[in-house]
């Protein structure tokens, strides 16, 4: 495998010097890491003129221009971790966010152009950009992806959400080399947006040159790879194999495949006790200065099982930048004091769900007499009243967050202080008053009766995820409600099973977050729509429905409204437009009052060496926005290398 | 031992066991298995110690090898033994594990046992063990040594020896076993060997066989023998002298026939009598001695005997302790034969 | 001697196919499948991307019946030796699991020797001056290893070893050492960690073997066998070793074969904790997300080494005992 | 010797001295085992426990459930027994205020005492109210907080401000019973098992040892796991606690087959169950009146073995997140939730109190069986 890049390398080599004579002018003079300076006077690779763009990306500084060098020492968990290296290299998008998270920028494309009906979106990309082997790349490795993976059934049974628009999934063409046209059937006001986010990888990480060597129709001896293989049975298993999606494990698994990321694999993640990270030679930005970043050589992940280690490791000065795993609140105590001894500080990191910790009652129980209990509002207004919210966040949280409904937080263009504060007030009384509208029969024990005579009884699901305590919290919340006459059972469980109950809408209801409370709730509003989803779902039929009329259930017509509300907001073509009507969205939606929201928290935290520089701060993240990824390779050690 | 023991005729005794007190020392009291014993042993000859279950003779011929387990410890008394080079020592002052027992255990003095089952090392062979012994006290090659047991096996009349000198103890019968074990035990031809009881847990045939052996092995090696038994048809068999023992006590002893046709002490006569004997007649059961043996932590007052003597004498037996004193040919240890004390 | 190998071998038959099935059910038992759990970790990550999931769907064959897919796997050991492929490693589960095998015997051997060298002395002392002082504090601190959680230890000695000597924790060599060559300098970091897992895992191992050493050599102390060898002249310390120790040892002779495969699946919650490259943290981590090949085949090693090893302790004993061999 | 024996009935009028009583073999074991002093202790540390468990709720002040927003993690607090004021010194047992202080950015709560405010502790006190025994309905405690809103926590809060002290006073029922119940199913399985292996021997013996080869072949935790796992989810807790505890004892009933296998082979040579057979009992007979009765002071030793064993066995359970559930409070539970950097650094108490315990337990019931099997065999040594 590792010839295959190097033959490739050489093949154009000529023509890529060729290129970068005729068209990059010599207006920069780029400077280069001194460790690719060393191997550039080996002859390992060419000379960073020839290696970037003519038109590298100028990349802004958090703080100033850094300095070259130094190891970034991480840790990650045994398995199913691999966020933890898409979030520190992953996310290279064709467009990305600017690190405040308010407006779109360009990266792998240089610009962009919409049409007015919003329906046609023209990316123009950088002339001379390269793989991380050194091979060019170009639009034919979007159309690669376009064609024969997006395209082909097998390889995609089913597409991603992104490039599917209501008439069918997006059209790609190729204008010229450089230029690439998508096109949807209707007007797709959010795809920029979309395309700026995690997901949208797609485009631009199926190197053509590398992998239609186990595609079929490029190979007609791919069974003789596939024979090689043994993890795979046929030219679809291998293609996966070896290009598979980054958000799963598979796609750190192969250290071959080129990237336009700014450190590349040097061995696959899982098969080893250190997944190492190398700086890619040929990454395609620089600092205002023309330093070609990244500006830190390597980044290692120490492999370890229990997060108990990576704490450990910590407060031995063991970890320079993270933020995942230890970030939480109940660390910090124990972090604050081996500050010294670790020689680290925190920063701020900006995670604003809509809410951190959402009761999900299932609107579309198979139950119907819990259907039909749950489905009434008055009975979700009655529990959101009995629930004693400051007690929890005293408890759980050492009191920093604030009682809270899942709705758009704070600094976000929707937030209504009367979306958030809804029904938050701990008042037993009024709870019971709600709640007497729906069930006012109770047992002997005081507890209430449901339409069928019987008791009520709700089992409500509870994973320990998120670092939040939700067991805790959720033993607290029976016994609120158990003081209103709701009789609710918990079951801990583990996450998986968590996951596999809900998909197959077994659920009562369980404990949960959203995302949607900032910008993403354009892209992600989970919790004010039926979507389809891995972990959220409160509505899981009416979800199904709507992405298939002819699966799932038909929702009640408030609900269908919001749905035809959500496509008019996709349809819109500006963005003055899309806000208005994404306003009047959230509006519906919070009167439906699907979910119970309880908490926001305090913004949690990150680690860093005392001498890492540049890192935001605060760092906004959230499930979609794979912060920081596109942001650290202009992070760096002031002294070139990690305190000692 | 209030007299001395008069200037013996005959060579000095091989070994003499004087005043010996073994006592255990356990949870529930003291225990006084040994308590009191004079004997002696002369080269050459067989010494026949006689007494039921528990009456302490086993013990007693441990005491001589100091191999007597915790919580037992020799309190008192000696155990003088004169070595071929005419020196004296006494046993019962050494350390139980110092090196001049050790070196008179297996050599000197060698002891047979009377379960020939679990005696020997169960997983170890036949041959091995008494190599080990040889390799112990003598000064020879290993090869020698084997040479030397597989000689000493066809001594004791193993057949095939050669062949048996590889077996393990299972794969042999019990008089086998015996016979290997009297081989290990005349391996370094010892001076005095001390079989303890070692015949019970063979069939008659065997037992005859191998009481024949050993009188033959000791005209053979000119070594002293004390045989430990309960069956008075062995002592009649072997014994040269006999010593009666009774609750840690020697109560008679004297020559074989002295003992047997005037036993003095109202329980070797008792022991007598309770063997069926051919061509005497018993009108019904035949006579047992009566009561059983008292408990060990429960020892009578007096004379450990008077509970089941029939001859018991209310003020003096109950009082005194008898000691043993010449009485004809035998020693004897009773009132109805010795002076009773005028206090106690 | 060759009948009962045979009919031992043969037992092993029924035996390894009832564990191979047992296996399979037991990684099927719980609800859901591997992709669930990948849901749920990308889930935890914020992550929604439902259409990933079908296509890996199709990847790992998951949608097909049970008996189809405990067939496959059983065709593709039996014929060719392969166990499958992890689906979180995707890789072959050959190419994962050898390696840490390799350090998980290489750990339990270590562990074997530090019990069997604290433990036969300790334990021997402790028969031999039964209800001595010494006997007492040997009980007393067997029994504490035997009462103190392993994990619990673990964690507590991680803790110290990074509080008062400063040392790098988890796993079995320094940072700098990771996915280096070997080296004197690797060997000698991996000597200053590798002692603290011996000591946890073998603590409570060394306590169980004190007290049934003693308990063996009690019964064997006061055999006839032992007077006579004292009776031969030995020294106590010569015959002790020479006959009641021997024969008390047979018990663990026959163990030894037990060991590898309780090594290999008991001590997980310590290499979890330790972060030892061990199988222990691979198959728990296997079990937990359901990747099932990987945990399935691992339960089955572990299995067929537990028949294997008791065959071999079987056969040991018959060696070292031979009133066994010749029954 | 025969003659001594054929004599026996004549003894008593002959002139005897008393003899000691002859005890039966229950007396003789009792005996022996009275004089292993720790394993006397121990029984009473023992049978102290297990009252503990029986009356928990009574022993415990708080419920377990009682969170306090103003005393999470906080420190244990001594328990004086005199106050010294103006009056004088008085027998008043008591504990000292707490004073709490967050520290926001370190996220923490730090508590100092408040020597100024005395919380005076009482005995038999008014408290939550619970049912005695499972049956009497009652709210008197052995001892608390004179006003139970009082905050008293003798070996600290944990997170969520619970009363410690009666979270493992209540965990104490749960981890004993565990024990028990645990090891009474791998009795009834192994004896049977063994039972029937080691008396009819030949095929029967073949199979059940085939069997039991094969149960010890499977791993534990990964066999733990999918039980656990395959119990559903709408199972009561309790339901559930009695799922475990029936996993946590397949650990169990194996050995104890192997033993009472052994025990039978060796007995099924012995003289006096050929005996018993010749003379026309049933083979259940024989079992049950003859055999079972020669071991059974073995069986009840190996049995207190293999209760810790099983304490053990849910602690690991519930560190693997598989074991008990809240809202049921078990050592093992504790000593998990405190399985963290952050405890032994913040709040040590939260791990030492359980840890110590489980060994304290442990150890006891291991010196308690280890008394009884030296004293199994009344008539070894």
């Amino acid at each position: 495998m590792t010839l295959i890049p190097k033959r490739g390398w050489r093949a154009t080599q000529v023509a890529a010097a060729c290129l970068a004579l005729a068209l990059s002018g010599p207006a920069w003079a780029w400077q280069e890491a001194p460790m690719l300076s060393k191997m550039v006077e080996a002859g390992e690779i060419p000379p960073v003129d020839e290696r970037l763009p003519a038109e590298p990306l100028v990349q802004e500084v958090v703080e100033q221009t850094g300095e070259y060098g130094g190891t970034l020492r991480r840790a990650i968990l045994g398995g199913g971790d691999q966020h933890n290296i898409v979030r520190t290299i992953g996310s290279d998008n064709l467009v990305r966010w600017d690190w405040n998270w308010s407006e779109v920028k360009p990266n792998i494309a240089k610009s962009w152009e919409v049409s007015d009906d919003a329906t046609t979106f023209t990316f123009h990309l950088r002339e001379g950009m390269k793989w991380s082997d050194g091979a060019p790349f170009g639009a034919d490795d979007i159309m690669f992806w376009y064609e024969d993976v997006f395209l082909n059934p097998d390889l995609t049974p089913v597409k991603d959400i992104n490039f599917v628009g209501a008439s069918g999934p997006v059209e790609v063409t190729k204008i010229d080399d450089l230029t690439v046209e998508f096109k949807f059937g209707e007007p797709n006001g959010l795809f920029i947006q979309n395309l700026a986010y995690g997901f949208s990888y797609y485009p631009t990480v199926f190197a053509k040159h590398y992998l239609s060597q186990f595609h079929e129709k490029y190979n007609p001896d791919v069974q003789a790879l596939v024979d090689a293989e043994p993890a795979a049975s046929d030219w679809v298993q291998l293609f996966n194999l070896k290009a598979g999606p980054m958000d799963t494990p598979l796609f750190w698994q192969n250290p071959d495949r080129p990237t336009l990321h700014a450190w590349h694999l040097t061995n696959a993640y899982g098969s080893t006790d250190r997944v190492e990270v190398v700086r890619n030679p040929y990454y395609w930005k620089v600092d205002e200065d023309g330093n070609q970043l990244p500006y830190i050589d390597r980044i290692t992940y120490d492999q370890v099982e229990d997060v108990e280690t990576i704490l450990l490791k910590a407060f031995n000065g063991e970890i320079d930048l993270m933020l995942r795993h230890i970030g939480r609140p109940s660390y910090k105590a124990v972090l604050t004091d081996n500050m010294e001894r670790g020689k680290y500080r925190f920063f701020d990191v900006n995670d604003l769900p809509a809410n951190s910790m959402i009761v999900m009652m299932n609107l579309t129980n198979k139950d119907p007499v819990k259907r039909e209990v749950v489905n009434n509002k008055d009975f979700r207004i009655g529990v959101s009243h009995a629930i004693n919210r400051q007690e929890i966040i005293d408890l759980l949280y050492f009191g920093s967050g604030y009682a809270a409904q899942s709705a758009p937080q704070p600094g976000s263009e929707f937030f209504k202080e009367e979306y958030q504060k809804q029904y938050t007030e701990f008042d037993p009384d009024l709870a019971n008053e709600y709640l007497d509208k729906v069930m006012p029969e109770k047992d002997a024990e005081g507890f209430r009766l449901g339409p069928d005579g019987n008791r009520f009884q709700l089992i409500f699901l509870v994973a320990d995820v998120f670092g939040l305590q939700y067991p805790d919290a959720m033993e607290l919340i029976k016994g609120y409600l158990a003081d209103v006459g709701v009789d609710i059972q918990v079951r801990a469980t583990d996450r998986s099973r968590l996951i596999a109950l809900h998909t197959a809408n077994e659920q009562d209801a369980y404990l949960w977050n959203c995302g949607g409370g900032q910008k993403d709730a354009y892209t992600a509003p989970l919790c004010y729509l039926p979507m389809p989803s891995n972990s959220v779902s409160w509505a899981r039929e009416w979800a199904k429905w709507a992405t298939d009329k002819s699966t799932g259930e038909e929702p009640p017509e408030e609900v269908k409204a919001i749905l035809a509300k959500y496509d008019s907001v996709k349809a819109a073509p500006t963005p003055e437009e899309q806000h208005d009507l994404m306003a009047e969205l959230i509006e519906m939606a919070m009167d439906q009052f699907f979910t119970v929201g309880l908490v926001q928290n305090e913004p949690v935290f990150g680690l860093a060496r005392n001498n890492v520089r540049n890192v935001p701060d605060p760092l906004p993240i959230a499930g979609q926005l794979w912060f920081p990824a596109p942001y650290v390779a202009q992070v760096y050690y002031e002294g070139g290398q990690s305190l000692p | 031992m209030t007299q001395p023991t008069p200037i013996p005729t005959e060579p000095a005794p091989l070994l003499r066991i004087a005043g010996l007190k073994t006592h255990f020392f356990t949870d529930d009291g003291v225990v006084k298995a040994v308590d009191g014993v004079d004997l002696t042993v002369e080269p050459g000859k067989t010494l026949c110690v006689l007494g039921e279950s528990g009456c302490g003779k086993s013990i007693m011929a441990r005491s001589i090898l100091r191999i007597v387990d915790r919580p037992g410890r020799i309190v008192g008394g000696s155990i003088t033994y004169r070595a071929a080079d005419g020196r004296s020592v006494d046993l019962a002052a050494m350390s139980p594990t110092s090196a001049a027992i050790r070196q008179i255990r297996g050599s000197d003095i060698a002891m047979i046992f009377q379960e020939p089952m679990t005696s020997l090392g169960p997983i170890q062979k036949i041959g091995k063990q008494i190599v080990e012994t040889i390799l112990l006290h003598r000064r020879m090659s290993k090869a020698e040594a084997k040479e030397t047991a597989i000689e000493m096996l066809n001594r004791v009349g193993i057949p095939r020896p050669r062949e048996r000198f590889e077996a393990y103890p299972f794969e042999l019968s019990g008089g086998m076993r015996q016979r290997a074990m009297i081989a290990m035990a005349l391996c370094c031809q010892p001076r005095l060997l001390i079989a303890d009881e070692p015949t019970t847990a063979l069939d008659v045939t065997t037992q005859a066989q191998i009481l024949d052996l050993i009188a033959d092995l000791k005209e053979e090696f000119g070594m002293a023998v004390m045989l430990i038994t309960h069956d008075l048809g062995v002592v009649a068999e072997v014994a040269e002298d006999v010593a009666v023992m009774y609750l840690g006590k020697v109560v008679e002893k004297g020559d074989v026939y002295s003992i047997f046709e005037e036993p003095k002490h109202p329980y070797t006569r008792a022991l007598l009598e309770s063997v069926p004997r051919l061509g005497v007649r018993h009108a019904g059961r035949l006579p047992a001695i009566e009561g059983m043996v008292p408990h060990p932590l429960v020892r009578p007052t007096g004379c450990p005997f008077r509970t089941r003597c029939r001859a018991f004498m209310p003020g003096i037996c109950d009082v005194h302790q008898p000691e043993l004193q010449r009485q004809g040919r035998t020693d004897v240890a009773c009132f109805l034969h010795n002076p009773v004390p005028a206090h106690g | 001697m060759r009948g009962f190998l045979l009919r031992r071998l043969l037992y092993m038959i029924p035996t390894l196919f009832l564990v191979s099935i047992t296996t399979f059910i037991i990684i099927q038992l719980p609800p859901g499948d591997y992709l669930d759990a990948l849901a749920a970790d990308m889930g935890e990550a914020g992550v929604e991307n439902t259409a990933v999931m079908e296509a890996l769907r199709q990847q790992y064959g998951l949608g097909q019946p049970m008996y189809v897919q405990y067939f496959k796997w059983m065709k593709g050991i039996l014929l060719e030796g392969n166990f499958g492929i992890s689906f979180e490693k995707n890789v072959p589960v050959n190419d994962l699991i050898w390696d840490r095998l390799a350090w998980t015997f290489g750990i339990s051997i270590l562990t074997l020797m530090f019990i069997w060298f604290t433990a036969l002395p300790i334990g021997i002392y402790s028969a031999v001056r039964k209800y001595s002082v010494g006997d007492y504090v040997a009980t007393f601190f067997g029994f504490l290893g035997l009462a103190i959680p392993n994990f619990l230890l673990a964690l507590v000695m991680m803790y110290v070893a990074f509080k008062y000597f400063g040392q790098s924790v988890g796993g079995l060599v320094s940072p700098e050492y990771l996915n280096q060559p070997w080296s004197w300098a690797k060997f000698v970091d991996l000597l200053q960690h590798i002692w603290m897992p011996i000591f946890v895992v073998g603590t409570s191992g060394a306590a169980a073997l004190i007290r049934i050493m003693r308990a063996n050599l009690l019964d064997e102390l006061y055999r006839p066998y032992v007077v006579t060898a004292r009776a031969k002249g030995m020294s106590e310390f010569q015959l002790l070793l020479r006959y009641p120790v021997r024969v008390a040892l047979n018990p663990f002779i026959s163990t030894i074969g037990w060991i590898l495969p309780t090594l290999v699946s008991g001590e997980i919650i310590v290499a979890v904790v330790m972060n030892l490259p061990t199988t222990g943290p691979l198959l728990l981590r296997a079990l937990l997300v359901q990747d099932m090949y990987l945990a399935g085949s691992m339960i089955l090693i572990v299995s067929v080494l537990t028949v294997i090893g008791t065959l071999i302790s079987d056969l040991l004993l018959a060696w070292v005992d031979p009133r066994i061999r010749y029954q | 010797m025969t003659m001594t024996q054929t004599e026996l009935a004549n003894a008593a009028e002959s002139n005897i001295d008393p003899t000691p009583i002859v005890l039966g073999p229950w007396a003789l074991v009792w005996r022996k085992f009275r004089r292993h002093r720790l394993a006397m202790v121990s029984a009473v540390v023992v049978i102290f426990i297990y009252l503990v468990a029986i009356f928990a709720e009574f022993l415990a002040p708080f419920p377990t459930d009682q969170t306090s927003v103003r005393h999470t993690f906080a420190p244990p607090q001594p328990l004086a027994l005199f106050v010294t004021d103006a009056d004088g010194t008085r027998f008043r047992p008591h504990v000292k205020g707490l004073k709490m202080e967050i520290d926001r950015e370190a996220m923490r709560r730090s508590f100092a005492v408040d020597a100024e405010r005395i919380i005076p502790v009482g005995f038999f006190v008014k408290g939550y109210e619970y049912k005695l025994l499972g049956l009497i309905p009652a709210n008197r405690h052995f001892f608390g907080p004179l006003d139970p809103r009082d905050p008293m926590y003798l070996w600290g809060a944990d997170r969520l401000g619970r009363d410690m002290f009666s979270r493992i006073v209540m965990g104490t029922r749960v981890s004993m019973s565990i024990g028990l119940v645990g090891v009474a199913v791998s009795l009834v399985i192994g004896v049977a098992m063994g039972g029937l292996s080691g008396y009819y021997g030949g095929w029967v013996d073949t199979l059940i040892q085939r069997f039991i080869e094969f149960i010890r072949s499977v791993p534990t935790i990964p066999l733990w796991m999918g039980l656990a796992a395959a119990i559903p989810l709408d199972w009561p807790p309790l339901r559930t606690y009695f799922v475990v505890t029936v996993i946590v004892s397949m650990i169990g009933w194996t050995s104890l087959a192997r033993e009472v296998r052994g025990k039978f082979l060796s007995l099924r040579g012995e003289d006096f169950i050929t005996a018993a057979r010749l003379d026309g009992l049933t083979d259940r007979e024989v079992i049950l009146k003859h055999m079972v009765p020669s071991f059974s002071s073995h069986i009840i030793a190996s049995l207190t073995l293999a209760v810790p064993l099983m304490i053990l066995a849910e602690t690991s359970l519930s560190f693997l997140g598989i074991g008990l559930q809240p809202p049921l409070v078990s050592w093992g539970t504790l000593l998990k939730e405190a399985q963290n950097i952050r405890s032994i650094i913040e709040a040590p108490w939260l791990l030492i109190a359980p840890g110590s315990v489980i060994v304290v337990a442990v150890l006891a019931l291991n010196f308690l069986g280890d008394g009884l099997r030296d004293a199994a065999d009344p008539y070894s040594n």
